[in-house]
């Protein structure tokens, strides 16, 4: 089975060779990647957790929303969890399609997905040893109206 | 009915506790009757019900979804990930 | 001297490791990649031409209108010439930025920039020996007006 | 006046020559100059003055840029990178 949240440290290449494809003119690769500060701040890492089980399932639906929505060919999502250095990636979604618009179209819904539905959080751990986490976005359980759908 | 709750991010923090086991009375319930008991072992729980979703299992459930013996309920609070 | 135009195959790494910044959450990357198809008929490779001298000129200017337009805080581009096989990369355009939307915007900005401006030429070959150039877009001068701005 | 003339992308193509060297009358010449001696040298450029550019050295020049004794002017078609 295809691993798409994980505590090691997430490696870009073997992602690009499995999405490799002749069809494809335009690749776009986002990354998130751990900042030194925030809203002022000054961050020394941040610790990831998650429902392992449940935002595997988001990521691979994110994944499949992508190829239905627009016109690209691959989109895979990786996101780390655990605890992270400044500049670790905590995320990269990789995107494959004939063209560019659509390209760059699917991979900012993706990451914008992935902050609204995976059930993922950060705690921020700050350079005077405090700690907290971060603000996030509500989930809701999907509507039987839309399961009918 | 034995049912495990797991808390994810701050609401681990909040209970101090990652996972724990509960009983329900009777042999029905539902993710309601679950966050109930739930609250009552964990008062800090209060200030998040809010914005509380819940999954049984490896799928997000509503306050209404059955339960049965053995589930597994996750607490989670608002998502911050990427 | 940073080499922007070059003959040998691209190299991510190198450019992801002079843009490592603490200060990002956010990388955007777009490369562009020979496609096996064109407006129907099966391509076996791409050969680009280019006024080398003049497009690293205007790469490095599309760098730095990227910087000075958004808010982030690195945009590197380079692209590659001469004889490319299907697959093969022709550009990397990476950006970092605190924030995604503008590492995404920045990135589409350069990539369009790119294909408006850079003194590039495409001759597509196809599968049945022929081959030709591509349409493309005609370049202007910098208007006298724009330069005592 | 001798200046390098360097054709690129279908223009390479269309007139079968990378790079020549022209010789312009007189010693005060302008792109525009070099690009009627290009023509005449080359009449199948006659399709693409539309769409041309130039550039002088590695700098793009108007038709009115003046030219100097061993400038090399490029002869640039539409542009198609990426």
């Amino acid at each position: 089975m295809t691993t798409r949240v994980t505590d090691a440290p997430l490696d870009l290449a073997p992602l690009l060779a499995e999405t490799e494809d002749d069809a494809c003119g335009a690749l776009v690769i986002f990354s998130g990647t751990v900042r030194n500060t925030n809203e002022g701040r000054p961050v020394s890492g941040m610790t990831y957790d998650a429902h392992v089980a449940l935002a595997e399932r988001v990521l691979a639906e994110i994944e499949a929303e992508a190829l239905a929505r627009f016109a690209v060919r691959h989109c895979r999502i990786v996101h780390r969890i655990g605890a992270l250095a400044l500049g670790d990636v905590s995320i990269y979604i990789v995107v494959r399609a004939a063209h560019r618009a659509e390209a760059f179209d699917a991979a900012r819904y993706a990451i914008d997905q992935v902050k609204a539905r995976a059930p993922i959080w950060k705690e921020e751990h700050y350079t005077d040893g405090a700690s907290r986490y971060l603000d996030g976005t509500p989930l809701r359980a999907p509507s039987p109206e839309a399961d009918a759908r | 009915m034995h049912i495990r709750v797991t808390f994810y991010g701050r609401l681990k923090q909040d209970t101090g506790t990652r996972q724990a086991a509960l009983e329900l009375p009777g042999d029905r319930a539902t993710v309601r009757d679950a966050v109930e008991a739930a609250l009552k072992a964990y008062p800090t729980l209060a200030a998040h019900l809010d914005t509380l979703a819940c999954s049984v299992g490896a799928a997000l459930a509503d306050p209404g979804t059955p339960i049965r013996d053995g589930d597994e309920i996750g607490f989670l609070p608002p998502v911050s990930g990427g």
